[in-house]
């Protein structure tokens, strides 16, 4: 094999009360696809930040084709042909999804005009070359974009020209499994172009389907580099953990007859016709390809979007919601799926991101103590093990699937009657998915009803009692969970007849 | 989307460091001013200490004193304002209802000859004025800028039409002269404490109170942090700024009287103009950010301080005017400057600390 | 330095008040006293604030040409109170007790009353009187009172001279020559059949703002008569020999009223005698031929 | 974080609907002045319509030209604070460095008789205090609002300081005169375009062309928009502030020129007066947002144009100060309002056509 394309030395990197990163070092070959996995906070998306020139790292070496670019600006970075997916999509709001891939360097008409046609159409190109086809509006508007969307334009963004070196970080935690094949198509693609391909993941099968080695962090510190071939999920679990862990998660039923949620004939802007029922103790998951409607039907029990008829029970009486303050008081809870749009307060710190929901509750006229605001919720800051260097950390500074674990925190601790959940696990390690699930599983047993939005058929698979498959804005018959296998799910949700 | 670059996000999060309850004394009061507000310390203690190089009548308990009384006005109006920036708002309006304010207690006194009725009449136009804002922003989905500015000279016009002729309002009652000028604990060997001046500190630790430890004020900093987020964790924007701004509305009409009862006359324009740059200055030089979602009383109050002090000191030194508005301008900038780089360097220490493991 | 006296003026950037506070220096110095110089820039609220910092930093006497009169109680306690001697400066104003503050200066009304007065002459001279088709415009700062002390006195004696009241058109301005220009011109539209105007205003800005806006709209000097009040701007033109709307002025002159303040203050305090009540600096209306022997036009 | 609500976002998205190119010729305009605007222009038409009912002077061809030579000082500011609030900033020192231009403008003229001096000198200094504001931001990393304040203040003494012991400086150069006041293509039948117009139409359009069709100006956009994604795509933060704020600066000294040509004087306090509030104004009610990445020049323009329209035929008809400020501040909010209003229309319809299966 050549020689290496991306050559890591010893870096490391801190923030203030965290070590980020220790004596990081790893090599990528052309045509190469890396792995590079480790638990919520372990530091693969700093290690990421620092090649693409968005943070400088404290020590350590980075070569890029033979240059060194330790401490290149993100322009330089760029330039040396590195380019980073990032974990969190970075949009401008108000210019097209188009113009969002071009940010920084425009094509140009020779009187140096931005030419806007040869943008769309590039675009366009881009889009057809990668499957991406039909899945983007080119000209809506950066804020209107969904989080997969959002991705989408991230990833055009990395594969323009010069591209040498790429890095997915997370890139299929907003993605439905149909978008994720489309992706592992792209990434075979583009390491058949020969390029470097680093690929961050919290999904261990996708890892050993896609990479040719797997390099494991703990701690930000560096605990494995495989061949992949040459090793199990389970091996690199206990790399990154240092433990044994149970695999997968199953719950038994506890569902009781009390009808918590009763939707009837609802229907809006994006569904027609939509009914169905939750029990308490009853999780129902929702199963769907990114456009069904999925988060704007939550969004819709929620208030936040405005139904056109049908009517909404909760434990039998009928709710007129308008507001997610009227869903609130009706007992329920929305924890959304683009935490950083909709979720987060980020310059807030991680205790008031997590007591936001029970403000009121923990009231004693009006009057809320910090102290209470601790005592609720840190039992949940604990369980879900959020890594923080303190609870007034700004919440924008922990690592995306510890912002993840807030968000859920907020909600676990309200404990309403009614809990939806949209992507409740996205970019979350395979430890604290474990822990996840435990605690939804608790919920559940006392009797509170969960609405389950996913993506990720495991997760839907083990923990539903029930899933409804959602496509174009109407629901499938309910599928009970011994007759739910992954293929039934699929064909409802493209709408394919099972064979 | 996040409004401030990597630099300044990062600097921020030292505060947080020094803010967290590893509590010695230091710590605890760091912890209450916040490490950005202690560059204001720092800026008021280099100030003062030229000052009084100069005149040895800087620290006469008269003129401290008079520093009080002097920054109740502006001080009343920079706590609304910091209500008002924190959700993510801004309120251009709040000098044009100080003057109606002022105009409508003169009238309310010399006609009714009541100086409580004249305060509660004063602070009752403020929050009719603060709700009509906020009807302007919510109901009719007007940017908080457009709207007040168009309050600002709305609401002036309606001072200079409330006045008769538009002409000031002289009133003597002396009750009213008391809370402009009025002092208490008055003895012969201390000069008393300011009404004024009392008032704005019991003003401002309530608001501190409401600020940190309710469930409106944490919501004021959710709000202004994310909108959509806060709504979708049950917070009724709509409610929230219709309270934000009346209160904002309110303390500028008490601001307002204040005016009155200091200068013995209802002033429709002169005394309550260009007092929204002062407050909103006094707010951002507290910390404040222009995004939302961070600001303290506290802050506001020392930079409320820092500014009326300034003023004192160059009205005692006689310095020019010309001089005096490149004094300030040059304040405001090494007040934050300093600010910005102590921050800076206690976030690479913290950083040199955690990569040393801790 | 306990041999000290501040002087307070409302609009400290204009170039009157900066002559008033160099003569009240000049005078206070020769007499063995400094002489501290505080600018309200027209805000009530800081002219209280100055009084007391003043009394704060030991001054002996106060001269003040206070923003609006209606202050006039409030400061007048506070400097009883600290046994602090006041005299009003330009702008008189009256205790509590209604009795006035001892004053050394020109009123507005008094200033007003010299403009319209000379307005009046020029007007009756020109013989516009006689069936010409002529108006007059009145520059107001109207939220302003001690501004509109001075139109409404000029306005008066224009009247008085025999101009018609409905020949009178009011155009309001900011205290400044942009503000007034911008606001002349549509006035000047809106009045198509007038081809002749009497200009004043409440300071020479506002007149030299309007004449600019008669020469854009085509206005020949000689068909215009405007009175500036100060004369720094009015001078200009004169200095230059070109024509212009410019016929006269009223000259006040800073620097005699800031000496005359800062000597009857001094007097007072070196003596205990009571102050004055009315000190009245010498003004004159100056035009092009004249001007020269009262001001240096820079 | 998202700075603005649902509401605001949905209706937006509307405004794209409408925006997209399905071109007949009224989409092409709506395209080009922007949906929000139309309502800019509904409210200029009613205004017109009111006035020109009650004077038959509005239409006359000598007044049209009045409103364009008045609105061009304003306007010019108007032009660069778009750049600034696009870019997520602020500048509220415009109205001191006009003062400063002013001045410098009129000294170089009497001292060296140079008019094209004069002129470059003003919007020399302009740039000057620009980077001074793009330095204290950027290098001491003060937010805009404080910085901005402050030079506010600084720049102002400045200018009293350049001037002759801070008197105004008379200039009675015709050539100079001209640039204020002259015409071109004056025939006995049209009275000609004012020249200072004609300056602020030129100005306008290459800012048109540089923020739509520009790397620099699509460059503002993703800044202001999302300041994190503009730095990761390569643009330098740093380096697009110094240009903004520098052409912030050229144009508020070229308006300060232009004071000085049209008040034969360089004056000093000529900025002081409420100007950065007149262009600030007018930005928003343009279209811009407070938390930037959204603005245009045309919108800007049209809201100029509208101020300048307002106070024109107030004066007019004789309409006295206190209800011209009234006036004012409901015209602002109706403008405002009206685009609200038919934004939310427009988007009940989309979801409708949406609903039907779209
Ligand atoms: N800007 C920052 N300021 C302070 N601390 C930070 C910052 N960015 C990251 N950290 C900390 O550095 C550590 C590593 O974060 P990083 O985002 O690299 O984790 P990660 O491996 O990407 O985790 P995840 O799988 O959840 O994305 C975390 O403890 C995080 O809190
Ligand atoms: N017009 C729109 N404006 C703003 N956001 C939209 C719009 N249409 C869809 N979205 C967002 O796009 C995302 C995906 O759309 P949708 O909810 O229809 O698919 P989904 O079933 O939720 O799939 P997933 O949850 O996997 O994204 C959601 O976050 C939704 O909020
Ligand atoms: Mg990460
Ligand atoms: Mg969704």
């Amino acid at each position: 094999m050549s020689s290496a394309i991306l050559d890591v030395q010893g870096v490391g990197k801190s923030f203030p009360g965290v070590k980020a990163l220790s004596n990081v070092s790893m090599k990528v070959f052309p045509g190469e696809v890396v792995a590079f996995v480790g638990e919520n906070g372990a530091g693969k998306s700093t290690f990421l930040k620092i090649l693409c020139g968005d943070y400088t790292l404290d020590e350590g070496k980075v070569a890029l084709d033979g240059t060194e670019v330790s401490h290149a600006s993100p322009l330089e970075a760029r330039n040396a042909g590195f380019r980073l997916v990032r974990q969190e999509p970075e949009i401008v709001p108000h210019i097209s999804a188009a113009e969002n891939i071009f940010i920084g360097e425009y094509p140009r008409r020779a009187s140096g005009r931005v030419d806007h046609a040869k943008m769309r159409q590039i675009t366009t190109e881009m889009l057809e070359r990668y499957g991406f086809v039909g899945v983007l509006d080119i000209d809506a508007l950066g804020r209107t974009l969904s989080p997969a969307q959002q991705h989408i334009v991230e990833i055009l963004r990395a594969l323009k020209d010069g591209v040498k070196v790429v890095a997915f970080d997370e890139p299929t935690a907003s993605l439905t499994t149909e978008e994720a094949d489309r992706l592992f198509a792209l990434i075979r693609q583009l390491r058949k172009e020969g390029l470097g391909i680093i690929y961050v993941s919290h999904r261990l099968h996708e890892v050993m389907e896609i990479s040719d080695r797997v390099v494991v962090l703990k701690d930000g510190v560096q605990t494995g580099d495989l061949r992949i071939e040459e090793t199990t999920e389970q091996d690199i679990v206990n790399l990154m953990v240092g433990r044994e862990l149970a695999h997968g998660y199953s719950r038994d039923e506890v569902s009781t007859p009390e009808v918590v949620l009763e939707v009837e004939n609802l229907s809006s802007r994006w569904h027609r016709d939509i009914s169905f029922q939750i029990r308490a103790g009853e999780i129902v998951g929702f199963a769907g390809l990114v456009g069904a409607g999925r988060t704007e039907l939550a969004k819709v029990l929620f208030g936040e979007f405005e139904k056109s008829g049908g009517t909404v029970k909760i434990c039998g009486e009928v709710k007129t919601i308008r507001s997610p303050a009227d869903a609130i008081a009706a007992n329920i809870g929305f924890a959304p799926e683009n935490r950083k749009a909709e979720g987060l307060i980020l310059v807030r710190s991680v205790i008031e991101n997590a007591s936001m929901a029970v403000y009121s509750a923990l009231a004693r006229m009006g009057v809320l103590r910090t102290s209470a605001m601790i005592e609720k919720v840190s039992p949940f800051i604990q369980k879900l093990e959020i890594k923080t260097p303190s609870l007034e950390q700004e919440v924008g500074k922990l690592s995306g699937g510890n912002q993840q674990k807030v968000v859920l925190a907020r909600w676990l601790a309200a404990a309403p009657r009614l809990l939806i959940l949209d992507e409740p696990t996205r970019a979350v390690d395979v430890g604290a998915k474990a822990e996840i699930y435990r605690l939804i599983d608790d919920l559940s047993k006392q009797g509170l009803a969960i609405m389950m939005i996913s993506s990720e058929m495991p997760e839907l698979l083990s923990m539903s009692d029930r899933i409804i498959v959602m496509r174009d804005g109407q629901i499938s018959e309910p599928i009970e969970k011994q007759d739910a296998t992954e293929e039934a799910i699929v064909n409802l949700a493209l709408g394919t007849k099972a064979a | 989307m996040p409004t401030e670059d990597k630099k300044l996000s990062i600097t921020e999060n030292a505060t947080l460091q020094i803010a967290s309850p590893k509590s010695s004394a230091l710590k605890r009061f760091t912890n209450f001013v916040g490490a950005e507000n202690l560059s204001l310390i720092i800026a008021l203690i280099i100030m003062v200490a030229l000052i009084a190089t100069q005149t040895e009548f800087f620290f006469s308990a008269r003129n401290l004193m008079n520093i009080g009384q002097n920054m109740a006005v502006v001080g009343l109006i920079a706590v609304g304002m910091t209500l008002v920036i924190v959700s993510a708002g801004l309120d251009i309006s709040v000098g044009s209802i100080a003057g109606c304010a002022s105009v409508v207690c003169a009238l309310t006194v010399t006609q009714m000859g009541t100086v409580t009725g004249g305060v509660f009449a004063g602070m009752g136009i403020g929050i009719i004025l603060g709700l009509i804002n906020a009807t302007i922003i919510s109901i009719l989905r007007v940017n908080p800028v457009v709207a007040t500015l168009a309050t600002f000279s709305a609401f002036r016009g309606v001072a200079f039409l409330i006045a008769p002729d538009g002409r000031p309002v002289g009133v003597l009652d002396p009750n009213l002269a008391w809370l402009g000028s009025g002092r208490l604990f008055q003895t012969e060997s201390f000069p008393g404490l300011p009404v004024a001046f009392l008032l704005l500190v019991l003003v401002a630790v309530v608001a501190h109170f409401v600020m940190t430890s309710t469930v409106f004020g944490r919501s004021i900093y959710s709000m202004g942090g994310n909108p959509v987020a806060a709504r979708l964790a049950g917070i009724n924007l709509t409610r929230m700024r219709y309270a934000i701004y009346a209160v904002s509305g309110a303390l500028s009409g008490l601001a307002g009287v204040l005016v009155t009862a200091r200068t013995s006359s209802g002033q429709p324009a002169s005394g309550t103009q260009g007092l929204e740059l002062e407050a909103i200055t006094a707010v951002f030089l507290g910390g404040a950010l222009m995004a939302g979602g961070k600001g303290t009383i506290v802050g506001s109050m020392l930079a409320v301080l820092l500014l009326a002090t300034l003023s004192n000191g160059m009205n005692l030194l006689g310095i020019p005017t010309f001089y005096q508005l490149v004094a300030k301008g040059l304040l405001l900038v090494l007040a934050v400057a300093i600010g910005q780089w102590r921050l800076a360097r206690s976030e690479k220490q913290q950083a040199k600390l955690a990569a040393a493991g801790k | 330095d306990d041999k000290e006296i501040v002087a307070i003026y409302k609009s400290g950037t204009q170039q009157y008040f900066i002559d008033q506070g160099d003569g009240f220096k000049a005078a206070a110095e020769e007499l063995g006293y400094t002489a501290k110089i505080i600018n309200v820039e027209l805000d009530a609220n800081l002219a209280i604030s100055a009084v007391s910092d003043a009394i704060a930093s030991g001054a002996k006497g106060i001269g003040l040409t206070a923003p609006d009169q209606a202050l006039g109680p409030a400061v007048a306690r506070s400097a009883d109170e600290a046994g602090v001697l006041l005299v009003a400066t330009d702008d008189p104003i009256m205790k509590e007790d209604g009795s006035p503050v001892p004053f050394v200066g020109f009123d507005g009304v008094a200033m007003g009353t010299k403009v319209g007065e000379r307005a009046g002459e020029l007007l009756k001279e020109s013989g516009w009187l006689d069936g010409a088709r002529y108006g007059v415009l009145s520059v107001e700062v109207q939220t302003l009172s001690v501004c509109n002390d001075r139109t409404d006195a000029a306005k008066e004696q224009v009247i008085a001279a025999g101009a018609s009241a409905d020949s009178i058109v009011q155009v309001s301005y900011d205290g400044t020559a942009d503000t007034s220009l911008a606001a002349t011109g549509p006035v000047l539209t809106a009045n198509p059949g007038v081809d002749k105007w009497v200009v004043f205003a409440c300071n020479d800005e506002g007149v030299l703002g309007a004449n600019n806006a008669l020469k854009n709209a085509g206005f020949n000097p000689d068909d215009v008569i405007a009175v500036g009040l100060g004369a720094y701007e009015a001078c200009r033109p004169w200095k230059e020999g070109i024509p212009s709307g410019f016929k006269a002025a009223l000259y006040i002159s800073g620097k005699d009223v800031g000496d005359a303040a800062a000597r009857t203050l001094i007097n007072s305090i070196e003596t205990g005698e009571d102050l004055p009540l009315k000190t009245v600096a010498n003004t004159t209306i100056v035009g092009p031929d004249n001007y020269a022997d009262y001001m240096s036009c820079d």
